[in-house]
């Protein structure tokens, strides 16, 4: 597909705890992206155990983060965010896509 | 016996069948959360009514006595665990914390049986049910404090999770509605409480069947855990409310001094555990417990032997000391 | 004409409506299920009660109803279906299984409108409830391994999958559910039942309008599905359950001699088709049948064929054949 | 004072105590729903039941007053907004169309105290509450289309979108559910709807905590963006209720010429703003404007004043006015 | 991991309102796809704010569908995807993946 | 962005009935994976046909399990997986991706 169809950009993917969501789509404001997409009720292994949202008793919840976004403000948004992940609880993964054009350039 | 085939009691023997022949039968999660709105606002308004006509300065021995057993059974819990089961320190903590508390759901399949039978009881235990859960979260996370010490390794920015823990413990969802419903009991006029009578009353013991099917589902579930908890943890579950039932039944009888009802909610109080606002409270404390621990013990043991044995033996023994005078 | 303004029947024109006219109304798909659970405790817990003053012994002739049609209706189904309609082997089996079976809402309208017409009816009429999904289940199972066998190939781990289904005919949820209520209706103390019975009986019919609102919603959206079935299936969806009440209606008069309320259910329930049970065993055993075919004859053309026009039809003519003696 | 001791009252108290200290209090989503499905439906039945005695022709004066609010009322808020506050013209229009339009939720609250004091009032004002939601929509759209104009830019597409939006006013899952529930409650039979009566009208007021305790939950969290709203826009949500309420006040009492309850319902109408339809037809019809504006004013600022401050002053008024003759 | 195991393709992930779902499902089918996976009650920013699915009010809702399919097969996909990217509300991103032989080739 | 922010892994991304996730997840733990996000409630289009979630009579689901992991510990999960996927019903794909450090390290 030719380069006037597909804009390559960075796609950023983070999981963290649900309680802590907010707190990242403030970071990820501050950091002036223009659009996310979240999926919450995930559940998930990790450091901290094994988090289950349908549990009966204890109903840990994680929600996964998905962006797209230019290599720059890529950057700009990992560095914000390592030292943060901790607090959060959780993982960011980077890897490369297309934006298709046609969409509102929301990225 | 006859008090076995009260609905309560044989709706949980139907969720815990349905889950052992493993039926696909299943509540939604929400359904769950939902009943479980509906009955902590109904025991609520039912005790803050039932405090009308009772000096509220008569509560003070239950209060008392709610935190007797919220301090003292934990620590009972916490020597056995660690002295006759050489379990990890961490996880004796969290366990500990849970027989502090109560179960709701114990305490009122307990009331069913009693309005059952239609045997009295006073107004206070329903303070102690809503009082207990605070000092068994508090003294879990003493106990995690002092394992940690002897563990020799203190977990930094434990001094902010105190205070996170000790608001938990007051603003817990499930405390403050019973506490707030129990207030609302008590200042609504009778007019007004009649109009939501047959909602908050009417109905609450139908839906408390409901709720206790889905329990005997997680409880059964629970049980192919028994394995991974082995045989002393399940041993303690059984023996730990034996051992609150008699220190509930002295309690009840002796020092408050209550009726054949009310020493059997005493005890039930005693020897239940909790399962809404002591696990959460446990995870965030002692993230290094495992939670398959504390809560196969809850729901899967400690539930089910108390619904099962435990109440209506309460209930007899009650009867015999009221006999003995 | 007055009987179709029962409530939960308007409550079905409701739903209906509102998909018609593309409104956003739509109920979360959590209520539905948990609408459906309370429902089929609450006429369990009743049919369980209404057993106390039967004997059950002359529960047998309504078992052996029950059987002849959960296994007759199927095979008359399929025989309709590739005879007259040539239709797909699998296909046609899997729509066979649902004809033997029942709609738990369909009886509960019926129940509603016999019970505002302070009709009286048979208790044995809920058993047959009960059994009837399984043995469909089964003749599915049955049909389809016929219809590989005419069309040459035989599914591999077929045998696996015939004894899961055995396990999932009698451990469906909804069944079970059904059962298990019924017997604990059957076994609690009068008191104890008075206490859950504002619940599962004194809202029964107001929770039903609900359900069935939701149900007309469902027939609604299948209506516009009606082009992918095509005219032969529409007209079997409607057919078939004419048929089925015609061998209901001898059976109930004649066979089981029930009273005119008590006629009019073994009607319904040999007229309607499951939506609850069967197609997710159909789904699982006959995988290659279009489940947009079974659905949309069951919720969509049968469902509110029986609803508006099928019950008070029935009850005219279960009127009419108890005059003639 | 004692007014505000009604259930339904504190329950909203209780909702709003728990959001502000941080309680993890939370109703699951769906429960929400379901209540507010449940409601609307139990209203409508009740309003329904009550026209049966009222002869409709006597309606017609409601019916015009409810078109009179739904249209003044958003122009005289638009005009506010836009001349006092200097306030983005698409803003002002979104904002308005939600003060034309009802609050359930409010006049629930109003009939639960009415009920509480044993004041009677009128069939009509209901049928208001399920008139005022469509006119309210509609002068929104003519409010943003003179907007658009007079800010120079119109937007396309946007007659399609007048035609959906006319047609999404009527077809509202909510105005839907009221109007028919109405249509039902008239026509069923009197044994016919005392076997839904336990469910629609017997548990509404317990109900109603639940769901004022939930609305209680969310006007807190509301709060917490009244920095972002601006001190105008807060102090426009407790004006313009009042505003309403003078012309809700004097339209009863003098021309609609009800009794003090039917007063205090009337008021209640014009000085209440939507919560449920008006707010997603708006966010379609005017997406520049920012729905935290106008979902902060109905949640956090007006419904709160007018449950807690409103609904007894207007009765305390309505009560003066009846006194005067 | 050799080429008998894997096999490249395209991975195409869209982001469209809940209520147009059911159309991009057609307009996929109508491309013959063979395959995707739909998760509804996704939340996001885009260039029309913010959408939240656990909103009292308003509960706005998006719904991510993922896709494997060939390189031929994407293309179709973004062309007639593209012209209607606006219509439904969305974003729409391709990227290289590889799917795992052994499961039914639904692609 | 440099390498001791970054660290190449591998993505696996598998859809499965949500019935089988239970045995997925148990086939992952064998593997000694170290983390996975687990998103359960999705639709989807397959071999098998449509399955949807909301549907009114037979709410059929699949579960996605997205998992970081070393290139070693991908090739132990694809073989061991490929067998048994026509089992649990569903797909694997596997793309590049890096991990961001800073969380900690579960994969
Ligand atoms: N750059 C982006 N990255 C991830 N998701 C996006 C992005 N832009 C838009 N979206 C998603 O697409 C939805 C609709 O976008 P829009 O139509 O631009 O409002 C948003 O609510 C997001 O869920
Ligand atoms: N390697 C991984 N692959 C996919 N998800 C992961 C991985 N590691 C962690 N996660 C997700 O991140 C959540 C929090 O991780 P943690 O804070 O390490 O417990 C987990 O519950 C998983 O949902
Ligand atoms: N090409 C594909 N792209 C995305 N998801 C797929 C694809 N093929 C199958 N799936 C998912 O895997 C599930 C099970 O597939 P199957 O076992 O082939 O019916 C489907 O319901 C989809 O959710
Ligand atoms: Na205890
Ligand atoms: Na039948
Ligand atoms: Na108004």
């Amino acid at each position: 597909m030719s380069s006037d169809v597909l804009i390559p950009l960075k796609r950023i993917e983070i999981v963290v705890d649900e309680d802590s969501v907010e707190k990242l789509l403030d970071l990820l404001h501050a950091a002036n992206v223009r659009g996310y997409t979240v999926i919450k009720h995930a559940g998930g292994l990790g450091s901290r155990g094994e988090r289950r949202p349908d549990d009966y008793a204890l109903q840990e919840r994680n929600a996964l983060v998905i962006l797209a976004c230019d290599e720059k403000q890529a950057e700009r948004i990992v560095t914000a965010l390592r030292t943060r992940l901790k607090e959060f609880g959780g993982m960011c993964l980077v890897s490369d896509c297309n934006w298709v054009v046609g969409a509102s350039g929301s990225y | 016996m006859s008090s076995l085939l009260v609905p309560a009691i044989l709706f949980f023997a139907l969720g815990m069948f349905a889950c052992l022949i493993k039926s696909d039968l299943k509540f939604p999660p929400d359904m769950h959360k939902m009943i479980v709105i509906y009955l902590l606002v109904g025991i609520g308004l039912h005790g803050g009514r039932a405090f009308i006509n009772s000096p509220i300065g008569d509560a003070l021995p239950a209060v008392f006595a709610a935190f007797g057993f919220g301090i003292g059974l934990p620590i009972i819990a916490y020597i056995i665990l660690r002295g006759v089961g050489r379990i990890n320190p961490l996880d004796s903590a969290a366990i500990a914390a849970h027989y502090g508390s109560v179960s709701a759901g114990t305490y009122m399949t307990a009331v069913a049986m009693l309005n059952s039978m239609n045997v009295t009881y006073e107004a206070y235990p329903v303070i102690m049910l809503a009082i207990m859960e605070s000092p068994a979260i508090m003294i879990g996370l003493v106990l995690a404090g002092y394992s940690r010490k002897i563990m020799g390794g203190a977990k930094k920015g434990e001094k902010g999770m105190m205070g996170h823990l000790v608001r938990e413990a007051f603003t817990n969802g499930s405390i403050l509605l019973l506490f707030l419903s129990m207030g609302i009991g008590y200042v609504v006029s009778e007019p007004s409480y009649h109009k939501i009578e047959p909602f908050f009353e009417g109905i609450f013991m139908g839906v408390l069947c409901l709720f206790l099917a889905d329990m005997g589902m997680e409880a059964g579930k629970r049980i192919s855990e028994f394995k991974k908890v082995g045989v002393f943890l399940v041993c303690f579950g059984v023996v730990m409310p034996i051992i609150g039932a008699c220190f509930g039944m002295l309690v009840g009888h002796y020092y408050l001094q209550y009726s054949v009802g009310g020493v059997t909610l005493v005890t039930v109080l005693a020897a239940s555990c909790s399962y809404i606002a002591v696990p959460p409270a446990m995870r965030l404390a002692i993230p290094e417990a495992n939670p398959s621990f504390y809560l196969t013990l809850s729901l899967g043991v400690t539930f089910p032997f108390n619904i099962v044995i435990g109440v209506p033996t309460y209930y007899a023994i009650a009867q015999y000391l009221a006999g003995q005078g």
